[in-house]
């Protein structure tokens, strides 16, 4: 049951991975993307990391996503004007994606030869576990973390601003 | 609280030059001279304390300033260490220096750059304390340089004089020669000891091998840089042109200190030299050979302090001597009198230039003694010092000198040079005074009327040292008097493994007779030319024959000049107008075509587009999987 | 660690100043004392506390250089505080002990940095220079994080110990080399080398010049740092195996980005690929990989940091009033600011690396481990292009004494002129005395 | 029940591979600055998976806290970048990158 899910949202999130480059307007880029998130928040529901797969959706789809849509009707681009690169460029481009892909996959075989833990722990994805880690032993990057944000809302903020003169 | 001093001696003069050197013009006599005179003299009596905390038995003193050169295997260290070698040189640079800072306030009182002169001194003062304080090569050889940097800067204090700056270039090029010896020295030195910290290479060395052919190079590598300093055959030409400084600078560094930092080098090496008789052989002939030479050009200089140039040539020629026979307490003692009567001297011929409103030639001069009795005296005591005659200093050094390489193995052919250098001495400096202080006077009305004896700034000094000049033998009298040989006593933990040489009574005796006689001889004659007959020398270009060729100085400097630097000249002539011009030119145009377009092309890849950019980045991690996983 | 004490409280930069001498006050209290925190998440040992004391000492300069970029502009504020915040992953990412401790500490400095590049709104180039940056540290920060990824699924673990024992026990699956060659690649963008320099120039010109010294100082140090301490904690048991790349790679950077700045007139753009140069030269103290290599990447970066917060305190000035930097610009400088042209000269020759500066000895230093361990070739290699690097960084001084019709005249205060000062006197002497930073550690 | 066991991680390197590949091709093929971020949360999401994936396979929650980490970043990421787009627009009035080329060579 689970290897046919597993299966399905695969194919689905590669499907939509591919449309997000290959659509014409880029609403419909947000959109597929949107519904790629979906899928992944799916796997991550099937490897038991049920707070990811929440948090994955909100934050992702309900926020990032949401930003784009924003900026994308705000700046009014939703047009098929977007000049395209030339056929070579694509070209190289497909070429260098398959390639990094075909080098990744070669070199990564060999992986199933490292040990699975068998002590599954259902619970391990769930909030009272997470939370329990994190404000623990990864308190500090969760600090450092607002650090980073308080930087990223002030930039913001400070590029946003209407300048003055 | 004594590493403490060991800093404060040579921080004291640096701080004066740079304070008197960034007031320059705009401070006024009074606090140039308290700062520059007063730093030294501090550093004086600082070395004093040490002197004497050294003399009752105290251990080498230290202070580590830094760690200074620390790559790879080479730890050098910013250190000072005043063991009983540098505390002698210590109380020399001081004591005469401050003498020499004190007169100099007179004898430049009028000079418009005055805070620059006294600047230039303060800065060869440090720098000649860091030479002898050092604890390795490095620092010593920083010293080196620094000293020599000064030389050059104050040989060449009026520079509007071309001829003063050809003479600086001329010293700072003859010096350079010696350093590269120096220099090889010491990389031979590192190379085979792994170290250049005199403690380190020196416990080394007295475990090695006597005779051992690197130790022989590198003790002739440092004898050349010696030989620079020091002005020897062949390096000597420099020293009498450097004379064109101002007098002060003539006694402080052209007589009494840098010149015997040469001495220092090999005294304090004497470890190596002590291995290597067959270098020590070649410095003892080198200096006998100096001295003869120089002590015959000096009877024929007519410029008062061209002869004082050529007999501190000479005089170095006995230090070596001494010193290469291994009689190294000997070396140091004629340094010590040496520097109280060389510099008197320098004074004094200061004061009659002073006098003789700038006048040096002695044709025209003569009957001073009435116009400037202070000069005259010291003087006349300083004259007594070079020549040998008991019991000024320089009877005991140069007696100890003679006897010394009398006792050397195969040394009596360079006692024979020496011996009759030393009567040649006398005459040349008896003929100096006799033609200055006797007879009547030569100069024209104009100087006459403004001859008078220096102010106290000079004479002070004049006494002081000439007082030195007559009683310094006393530290170290002959067997003979069964006396302590003070200064023997005193260097003793430094001269390491050094052969013993003891002359017997007997022929001390005889040499002190012998001596005696032919001194009163030759007073007697020089009087009677010089005084009685009257016979002033001629003009240059009247003198014939040997004594023309003498006169002018063997012709040594046109030897130089067709031998070495006509050659020179042309082939740079050559290298510039071809090699320079298709060669190099050629070459390095060619390179900097080649920079200059594969620049252009290569910045062509700078496109500006993100879009290729990243394809560059991608590219290059596909390029850096193929090399580790498909290549490697 | 300690940064985040004072980073909230800046408004105004003479708070920052005291905040920041604090920050090196306490990071001094640490010395010689090897602590680690937050379940293991930094730990202070001398060679982070080196570094970070760089980091917070060049935004002390920096605040003094920007106290004339900044006169008549309101947004220091903003400016400031994400200095501050960019300083604080700086500091992480000298100290970290643990992968998620780099990425957020990069991310920190990252972000800043991208704002602060396109802060100047209204320039266009500014905003390039903005965008080119973000799309690009972006992307390597996917590449960054797929490494990262790849090496927690050999090894279970973020902790820089807990890899380093992982390597230590042998028998590695390829994954982890493809990991660690993705983690090169983002900590090469990081650090400016070729091929991953691309943003670096561009970046460097378009940003306002204030910050492109921030980004040559600080913003370099720190990606050195955390990529030497990353490579020498976890990695340095199989160097054998990466040390080839970064062989490569550093020769190529030094050859071309010396070559590329040849044909620069835009001096700011001539000192973008100068740092590109001087990131080639501080990847063979990694290459090194050992207490020396650490010397020698400090003392380099010292050198390198005083050096370019110099001359880009100089561009400021230059840019300001003469809206250019051509190098055109420089004619007869030495004629009419003769002090400020000898200040600029000695600057120059560091970066070049002639005695008596700092730069010179840091090189030499540099040159001395590399050959001590073997690498002759590689040195050879950069002794050859810093010759080129030579004939561009005295381009300038040439331009100085060059005379020209309309003779350049800057308007420098007191406090620029002592500013400069400070700096040269930094360069020489750790030129003289090299082993005050060498033996620090 | 495992589902790592199951389908092997193997599948799920694949997975990731194949995703980051897609946005690796996507930021060369595209010349629109909103979508070559989008595919750089794409290259992002991939390495969310394989961190989850690792962590489950190891019973390491290490790996869910680093992409709950990534998570975070990249919103601050995309914040900061979709303002720097704005502004860009503002005064260009496009967000194709390849009109910028002002600062070349």
């Amino acid at each position: 049951m689970s290897v046919i899910a597993f299966y399905i949202l695969t194919v689905l999130c590669i499907f939509s991975a591919l449309m997000v480059v290959f659509s014409k307007k880029p609403v419909h880029s947000v959109l597929y993307t949107i519904f790629c998130f979906f899928n992944i928040a799916g796997h991550f529901l099937l490897l038991n990391a049920q707070f990811l797969a929440i948090v994955h959706i909100i934050v992702y789809a309900g926020a990032i996503m949401v930003l784009f849509l924003f900026t994308i009707m705000f700046l009014n681009l939703n047009a098929e004007v977007e000049p395209h690169k030339s056929n070579l460029l694509k070209v190289a481009a497909v070429v260098c994606g398959g390639l990094l892909l075909l080098i990744l996959v070669s070199c990564l075989k060999g992986a199933e030869n490292i040990p699975v833990n068998p002590m599954l722990d259902t619970q391990m994805g769930m909030v009272k576990n997470l939370g329990m880690v994190l404000y623990n032993e990864y308190m500090l990057p969760f600090e450092m973390l607002s650090i980073l944000f308080l930087s990223a809302m002030v930039g913001a903020v400070l590029l946003g601003k209407k300048e003055t003169k | 609280m004594d590493s403490l001093i060991v800093l404060l001696i040579p921080l004291l003069p640096l701080i004066g030059f740079i304070i008197s050197g960034t007031l320059n013009k705009q401070a006024n006599h009074t606090l140039i001279n308290g700062l520059t005179c007063g730093s030294v003299f501090v550093s004086f009596l600082l070395s004093v304390i040490l002197f004497y905390q050294l003399q009752s038995g105290s251990a080498p003193i230290s202070y580590k300033l830094l760690n200074w050169i620390y790559v790879g295997a080479l730890k050098l260290d910013l250190s000072f260490t005043v063991d009983a070698l540098s505390s002698i040189m210590l109380l020399i640079i001081t004591g005469i220096g401050f003498l020499i800072h004190v007169y100099s306030t007179g004898y430049m009182h009028d000079e418009p750059d005055y805070a620059r002169f006294f600047s230039y001194l303060n800065l060869f003062v440090f720098f000649m304390l860091l030479l002898v304080m050092g604890n390795n090569f490095v620092v010593m050889f920083v010293g080196w340089e620094g000293v020599g940097l000064c030389s050059y800067l104050l040989i060449g204090f009026w520079f509007k004089n071309n001829a003063y700056n050809d003479a600086a270039k001329k010293a700072f090029v003859m010096n350079r020669i010696g350093d590269l010896g120096f220099l090889i020295g010491m990389f031979l030195i590192l190379n085979k000891f792994g170290s250049l910290n005199y403690q380190t290479v020196f416990d080394l060395a007295s475990h090695a091998a006597t005779n051992d052919p690197t130790i022989t190079v590198i003790c002739i590598c440092l004898f050349i840089g010696a030989l620079g300093k020091s002005a020897q055959i062949p390096l000597y030409t420099w020293l009498p042109d450097a004379m064109a400084g101002p007098t002060p600078v003539s006694a402080l560094i052209h007589a009494a200190t840098m010149v015997t930092a040469g001495i220092y080098m090999i005294v304090r090496t004497n470890v190596l030299y002590t291995l290597s008789p067959d270098a020590g052989f070649l410095v003892a002939v080198m200096g006998v050979a100096t001295a003869l030479f120089a002590a015959t050009i000096g009877l024929k200089q007519n410029d008062i302090k061209k002869v004082l140039a050529y007999s501190t040539v000479s005089q170095l020629g006995y230090m070596f001597a001494a010193l290469g026979v291994g009689a190294y307490e000997t070396g140091m003692f004629h340094v010590i009198t040496h520097a109280f009567f060389k510099a008197l001297l320098f004074l004094c011929a200061g004061s009659v230039i002073h006098a003789m409103s700038g006048e040096q030639d002695i044709r025209s001069m003569g009957g001073l003694r009435k116009k400037l009795p202070i000069t005259h005296i010291t003087f006349f005591i300083g004259t007594l010092a070079i020549s040998g005659f008991p019991p000024f200093s320089g009877f005991f050094s140069k007696d100890e000198i003679l006897a010394k390489v009398h006792e050397y193995n195969g040394g009596f052919m360079l006692f024979t040079i020496l011996a009759i250098t030393s009567v040649i001495t006398a005459f040349y400096m008896f003929r100096l005074y006799w033609l200055t202080f006797w007879g009547n006077f030569r100069g024209n009305s104009h100087q006459a009327s403004h001859l008078h004896e220096s102010p106290k700034s000079i004479t002070i000094p004049l006494i002081l040292l000439a007082v030195f000049a007559a009683s310094a033998g006393l530290i170290g009298l002959p067997h003979l008097f069964h006396a302590p040989h003070l200064l023997n006593n005193f260097l003793a933990p430094v001269i390491i493994n050094a052969p013993t040489l003891e002359a017997s009574a007997s022929f001390e005796i005889a040499l002190i007779v012998v001596s005696l006689i032919v001194l009163a001889l030759v007073t007697y004659i020089t009087y009677q030319i010089y005084v009685a007959k009257a016979r002033i020398p001629v003009a240059d270009a009247d003198e014939k024959g040997i004594s023309k060729w003498v006169a002018n100085k063997y012709y040594i400097d046109e030897l130089y000049n067709a031998l070495i630097t006509q050659p020179l000249q042309a082939v740079s002539t050559f290298a510039n107008n071809y090699i320079e011009k298709y060669v190099i030119d050629g070459t390095v145009n060619s390179f900097r075509w080649l920079t200059n377009t594969g620049s252009l092309l290569i910045r062509q890849i700078q496109t500006g587009s993100i879009g290729l950019y990243i394809f560059g980045i991608v590219i290059g991690i596909i390029c850096m999987f193929v090399f580790k996983f498909y290549l490697a | 660690m300690l940064a985040e004490i004072f980073s909230f409280k800046k408004i105004l930069p003479v708070l920052v100043f005291f905040g920041l001498a604090t920050a090196l006050y306490f990071n001094f209290n640490d010395w010689s004392t090897y602590h680690s925190y937050f379940y293991n998440m930094t730990t202070i040992d001398n060679f982070s506390i080196v570094f970070s004391s760089l980091l917070i000492g060049a935004v002390i300069m920096w605040l003094l250089m920007a106290g004339s970029y900044y006169r008549d502009e309101n947004k220091i504020t903003d400016h400031l505080a994400i200095i501050c915040f960019a300083l604080v992953g700086g500091i992480l990412m000298t100290s970290y002990t643990n992968l998620m401790m780099l990425f957020v500490g990069i991310e920190t400095i990252s972000i800043s940095m991208y704002v602060l590049a396109a802060s100047d709104k209204v320039s266009l180039r500014s905003n390039e220079a903005g965008l080119k940056y973000f799309l690009m540290g972006a992307f390597a920060t996917g590449l960054l994080l797929f490494g990262i990824a790849l090496i927690y699924g050999c090894t279970a673990s973020f902790d820089l110990g807990v890899i380093a024992g992982y390597v230590s026990a042998g028998n590695l699956p390829q994954m982890f080399y493809v990991g660690l060659i993705l983690i090169l690649s983002g900590m090469f963008f990081k650090a400016g080398v070729i091929p991953f320099h691309w943003w670096t120039p561009d970046v460097y010109q378009g940003a306002p010049t204030a910050i492109t010294a921030f980004m040559a100082t600080v913003v370099k140090a720190a990606a050195f740092a955390s990529f030497f301490r990353l490579f020498q904690m976890s990695f340095a048991g199989v160097a054998g195996w990466w040390i080839e790349i970064l062989i490569i790679v550093s020769a190529v950077t030094m050859i071309f980005g010396n070559l590329m700045a040849v044909s620069q007139t835009s001096l700011k753009r001539l000192f973008a690929y100068s740092s590109i140069a001087h990131a080639g030269y501080m990847l063979m103290a990694i290459i090194a990989c050992n207490d020396m290599g650490a010397r020698s990447l400090i003392l380099y970066a010292y050198a390198y940091s005083a050096a370019s917060i110099g001359a880009f305190a100089f561009l400021i000035i230059l840019i300001n009033q003469l809206q250019t930097d051509h190098q055109d610009a420089l004619k007869g400088l030495a004629y009419s600011n003769p002090l400020l042209a000898i200040f600029l000269a000695v600057i120059l020759i560091s970066l070049a690396g002639i005695p008596p500066t700092a730069g010179f000895f840091a090189k030499y230093y540099l040159f001395t481990t590399l050959i001590s361990q073997g690498y002759v070739g590689l040195v050879i290699i950069a002794v050859l292009s810093s010759l080129i690097g030579v004939y561009f960084y005295l381009r300038p001084i040439i331009f100085m004494f060059q005379h020209s019709n309309v003779e350049t005249k800057l308007k420098i205060s007191q406090s620029s002129l002592a500013f400069f000062a400070l700096v040269t006197l930094i360069i020489v002497i750790l030129g003289f005395m090299p082993q005050l930073i060498i033996e620090i550690i | 029940m495992n589902i790592i066991s199951e389908v092997g991680i193997n599948s799920y390197l694949w997975l990731a591979a194949i995703l980051f590949s897609i946005g690796v091709m996507g930021v060369l093929f595209r010349r629109n600055a909103i979508i070559i971020l989008m595919c750089i949360e794409l290259m992002l999401n991939a390495v969310n998976i394989l961190f989850v994936a690792f962590s489950v396979m190891h019973n390491n929650p290490a790996g869910q806290i680093m992409v709950f980490f990534i998570m975070a970043v990249a919103a601050a990421e995309v914040a900061v970048g979709l303002a720097i787009l704005i502004l860009m627009y503002r005064n260009m009035g496009s967000v194709d990158i390849d009109t910028m080329k002002k600062l070349k060579w």
